[in-house]
């Protein structure tokens, strides 16, 4: 049991940043360049925790971290990883795709707290543009994941993962799979959805504080965070994986399509990104309620 | 960054990455809306002009290229027309059209800049990288030509300092091909991306009425559907012997200033083709001037003025007679655009925004603080 | 280098500037992670900052190196002081550098912050870099191109590396008294940038 | 619209496209308001001030453009050095508030009338203006800074090049 969890967050950690490395080598080849060696984001985090951390807000301010830590975490121990598997699977008998998205609010609420308490002005700003966005993009995303647990009469993830054995739900519902889709190109925080972090418009947003060992656990928990994103579709769409390969497979060509939709479409303004989050997936979700 | 009355005063530079050059622009947010703005400059000044007091004309020479960083051949064109006039020198028509070459290459590969800077102003970084490249390829040529990369220091009173080398008007139409080629696809991920246009419409609205009369200059007025330019106004060097368009645009938004210096890059390209053909083979490329001891200005003044990528860089010269320049002063196209024109639009506009209205405005401090 | 200057970077690297490189395994690793990952701070301090664009971009990649750009001084390592500082940008690249989280490094980019460079007459521009913030490595040249430059930033990954030399920021620690002397000779008592510049008749 | 201006002024034409007005200090508003309101001379492109210190003088110039863009209309007018005041253009164009902001810090002129007369590129700057002729820039450079001493071998530039000048001499006479 422990092992196997010790096991997951491993697999998450490392996919996670393998995927960052990768995330900056396809733009580097989209902008015609080599781009830096695939373990770069790797290297990085290590030296950032090496770092000194000048800074220091108070408990809160650690407090958000921590929380924005564990709750992707505690997020990626819900998931099984594997189809038909009693391997990696976590907690995932002991809770379903409800506890999964509400614990997948836990973290931005988190970096709320951390935000708050300290006084920049560009974080809080940052924060703020985080949960407009939050709300455009849980609509969607709530929506198609409602109509899945509709369709399939259950909210257990296996269980929805299991059903998909000759069809996959992205062809089952597609316009489920589309709404759900846009909004998980958001959660990602990928172009033109970027609001939070636009460095030229505040900074690094959220991070601006963060210095040293923080941002290296800010950079540790995104990167956890998205695998768990990208898990958490495949299983519910894509029909999960019968073996990590499998899993490695259908992840990264997920992963590539939100790379590349990012590398050509410029950023949203903040209220921008909402109204087009509430008119195009929502509506496209909404109506691929009707055709369960 | 202190709080008064509801209003967080944040400084938007000059350690920014959505910032122009290294300046700031002092902000009163209420939210995200600026409620007011204020341009603060001089982190870059150098005291130009009163270096240039001092200095003989080929050391003044040597650094009033550094008067703007992205394009410093207006400087270099200027200056040499200044002293021109003032010391009576008449320049060759091969000296001329080579002129017309370097400044066009110059505002090629400015334009191409800008087209970087205003695409990572919205996040759309690889534009950024691809138009970085080929402005690079300029470069190269200008390196070639006149053993500089960024400053040349090639536009001497009385004419050019070097003669082409052999085989560079080849390579530089391969170049135009090679630019050309690269346009569309610029057009399909920038210009008409659907995205570029939910953000630029109807953001950063110039008042056409008083566009003239406030003195702006270059793409923002041609954005307003203005037709000034100096090429054409008060044509200098052969621009007069040139066929070429002033594109102009309806609107006065960063949109209409993103399109009209679109077209701009098309029509440099078409006068740099021309030149290549017009080139003529003879003539001498450097007057006979005095010695640099004995290079002496007549006690009067004057005012030219060149159309750089950004608009019109002016300049004004007195000289006393002596070797050295009496007085010489810089007017260049964005200093009302940074002052008078910028706090006025920041209005009641949103964060997000500023960055990308600086860059289609064409700010550029170096120029505003000699 | 320009006829009659001193090459500063020899200074630097001879002998009594100079450490003793006595480090444990881990100690060595750590420097082997720094060296290969460098966040450049965004701050284009003069007209260095035209030569950054090639140098980042597809080019001259220098992302290769692991060298990228960030944002806020809390999170960079690498402070690039690209060209003439005048007293109002000094002042702000001094509190940029103080803000920054230690292990930092200094880069001070063309001739302008060797020895004054074009601008050794000028009465806004400082002359020696190094007379107020320690600096780790210079590239001379006006403009120095982007090799140059990522020469420069090589050089520094191998300082880094077998720690051949004191780096700066420890200078800055230890003869702290000498820098903040001559910041004040030129700056009076108000080091720290005034926010509020002079503004009698602001309305 | 050139001619209309003859009439009232005496107007040297410098170029083609360059015309030039020599007034006096006091008809410089009156100058102004009627150029601007009359002719087409709509735009001020910039405000130039030249330093006369041997016969204590600034030599301001105001150059106008007109709507086409075509022509540039320079109108001089001197004020004496010391306490060197002139009223400000701002009900005229809104633009020379910048432009006299920079003269302002640069010469020390007063613009009467101006509320923006503070610090434009200079930060809390001490000594005289600038970039009036008795500022010697060098000696506040060399009281201020001190410069990076030479290499060993670096060696003094004028006396180099005598040495090498004798050196050719005596080689060219060696030839002969």
């Amino acid at each position: 049991m422990f092992l196997d969890i010790f096991f997951m967050i491993i697999l998450a950690y490392s996919f996670g940043f393998l995927y960052y490395g990768l995330y900056r080598n396809i733009s580097a080849r989209v902008h015609g360049r080599f781009g830096p060696p695939i373990i770069q984001s790797f290297i990085d985090s290590i030296k950032l925790f090496s770092k000194e951390n000048s800074t220091s807000f108070g408990w809160a301010f650690y407090a958000g971290i921590i929380f924005m830590a564990t709750g992707a975490v505690i997020t990626m121990l819900f998931i099984p990883f594997l189809n038909h598997s009693t391997h990696l699977i976590g907690f995932s008998q002991y809770g379903n795709l409800i506890v999964v998205l509400y614990l997948m609010v836990l973290g931005p609420l988190g970096n709320a707290i951390g935000i708050g308490s300290n006084g920049n002005p560009f974080g809080v700003m940052g924060v703020t543009r985080g949960l407009t966005r939050l709300i455009g993009l849980e609509m969607p995303f709530y929506i198609a994941l409602i109509g899945l647990m509709i369709a399939n009469q259950t909210a257990d993830i296996s269980t929805i993962m299991a059903n998909q054995s000759e069809i996959y739900n992205a062809f089952a519902h597609p316009l489920l799979f589309i709404g759900a889709f846009i909004s998980f190109v958001g959660f990602m925080g990928a172009s033109p959805f970027d609001v939070v972090g636009a460095p030229q418009e505040i900074y690094s947003g959220p991070a601006t504080e963060f210095s040293g060992k923080f941002f290296a656990l800010a950079l540790s928990q995104s990167a956890i965070f998205s695998f768990t994103k990208l898990l958490l579709i495949v299983n519910l769409f894509l029909g999960g994986a019968d073996n990590l390969f499998l899993l490695i497979a259908k992840t990264f060509i997920l992963f590539l399509a939100v790379v590349l939709v990012g590398n050509v479409y410029s950023r949203f303004t903040t209220v921008g990104s909402v109204e087009f989050l509430i008119k195009v997936p929502t509506v496209i979700a909404l109506v691929g309620l009707f055709f369960i | 960054m202190q709080k008064n009355n509801q209003l967080i005063k944040i400084f938007h530079g000059p350690q920014h990455p959505g910032i122009t050059g290294n300046m700031s622009v002092e902000l009163d947010l209420l939210g995200e809306t600026i409620k007011k703005a204020r341009t603060h400059v001089g982190y870059l000044h150098r005291g130009f002009e009163k270096l240039i007091e001092r200095r003989t004309i080929i050391q003044a020479f040597t650094i009033v290229c550094r008067i703007c960083v992205p394009e410093p051949d207006p400087n270099e064109e200027n200056f040499a027309r200044a002293v021109e006039n003032l010391a009576d020198i008449e320049i060759s028509e091969k000296a001329k059209y080579i002129r017309v070459m370097v400044l066009e290459m110059a505002r090629l590969g400015a334009l191409f800049l800008w087209m970087g800077g205003q695409s990572s102003s919205i996040g759309l970084g690889t534009i950024g990288q691809w138009s970085v490249h080929d402005r690079d390829l300029i470069l190269d040529l200008f390196e070639e030509l006149t053993g500089g990369r960024v400053y040349h220091m090639y536009i001497y009173p009385g004419g050019v300092r070097r003669e082409l080398p052999n085989g560079f008007l080849d390579k530089l139409s391969q170049l135009l091909d090679y630019l050309e080629s690269r346009l569309p696809l610029y057009d399909n991920v920038f210009f008409d991306n659907s995205s570029f246009k939910k953000r630029a419409m109807g953001v950063g609205i110039v008042d056409t009425n008083e566009a003239l009369r406030y003195g702006f200059v270059g793409q923002v007025l041609r954005g307003c559907g203005i037709k000034r330019d100096v090429r054409k106004d008060n044509p200098y060097l052969v621009y007069d012997k040139l066929d070429f368009e002033i594109p102009t645009f309806e609107g006065g938004d960063v949109y209409a200033r993103a399109m009209v210096r679109r077209s701009e890059i098309r029509e440099s390209i078409k006068i740099l083709r021309q030149v290549i053909t017009q080139m003529p083979q003879e003539g001498l490329i450097m007057q006979k001037i005095p010695k640099h001891r004995k290079f002496k200005l007549k006690k009067d003044d004057t005012f030219v003025a060149t159309e750089s990528a950004r608009g019109e860089f002016a300049y004004y010269m007195a000289g006393d007679g002596t070797e050295k320049i009496r007085r010489m002063q810089v007017k260049g196209p964005s200093l009302i655009h940074g002052f008078t024109l910028l706090e006025k639009l920041l209005i009641d506009e949103e964060l997000s925004n500023v960055a990308m209205i600086m860059n289609s405005l064409g700010i550029c401090p170096p120029e505003m603080e000699r | 280098m320009q006829e009659g200057f001193i090459d500063y970077q020899k200074v630097l690297d001879n002998e009594e500037h100079a450490i003793k490189s006595t480090q444990s395994v881990i100690e060595k690793a750590v420097d082997w992670f720094r060296s290969k990952s460098m966040f450049v701070l965004a701050y284009g301090t003069g007209c260095g900052a035209i030569e950054m664009p090639p140098t980042f971009t597809s080019r001259y990649d220098i992302e290769r190196l692991g060298v990228v750009g960030v944002a806020t001084p809390r999170q960079a390592d690498i402070l690039i002081v690209s060209g003439y500082c005048s007293y109002k940008t000094l002042k702000r690249v001094i509190r940029s550098y103080e803000q920054m989280n230690e292990p930092k490094y200094v880069i001070a980019l063309g001739s302008c912050t060797i020895n004054g460079g074009m601008y050794w007459d000028s009465y806004n521009t400082i002359k020696r870099l190094e007379d107020y913030m320690p600096v780790d490595i210079f590239v001379n040249g006006c403009m120095p191109r982007p090799e140059a430059l990522i020469e420069g930033f090589v050089k520094l990954q191998d300082n880094i590396r077998n720690a051949k030399r004191k780096a700066g920021y420890i200078k800055y620690i230890e003869d702290n008294e000498f820098y903040k002397a001559n910041q004040r000779k030129i700056f009076g008592d108000n080091i720290e940038p005034t926010y509020e510049a002079n503004f009698e008749g602001m309305n | 619209m050139i001619e209309s201006l003859k009439q009232h002024y005496n107007i040297e034409q410098k170029d083609i496209r360059l015309f030039k007005i020599v007034i006096q200090k006091e008809k410089f508003l009156k100058t102004l308001s009627f150029i601007s309101s009359n002719s087409n001379f709509i735009t001020l492109s910039q405000i130039t001030c030249t330093d006369w210190i041997e016969d204590k003088l600034f030599t301001l110039n105001y150059i106008l453009t007109n709507k086409e863009r075509n022509k540039n209309l320079m109108i001089e007018l001197q004020i004496p050095r010391e306490q060197s005041k002139i009223s400000t253009l701002l009900n005229f164009f809104p633009q020379a508030k910048v432009m006299e902001r920079d003269l302002h810090e640069m010469y020390g002129i007063e613009f009467i009338g101006n509320p923006t007369l503070y610090d434009f590129a200079l930060e809390n700057w001490k000594e005289i203006p600038p970039l009036r002729r008795e500022f010697d820039t060098l000696a506040y450079v060399n009281e201020q800074f001190e410069f990076r001493r030479g290499r060993e071998d670096n060696r003094d530039v004028k006396v180099e090049m005598k040495k090498r000048r004798a050196e050719a001499k005596r080689l060219k006479n060696a030839k002969k």
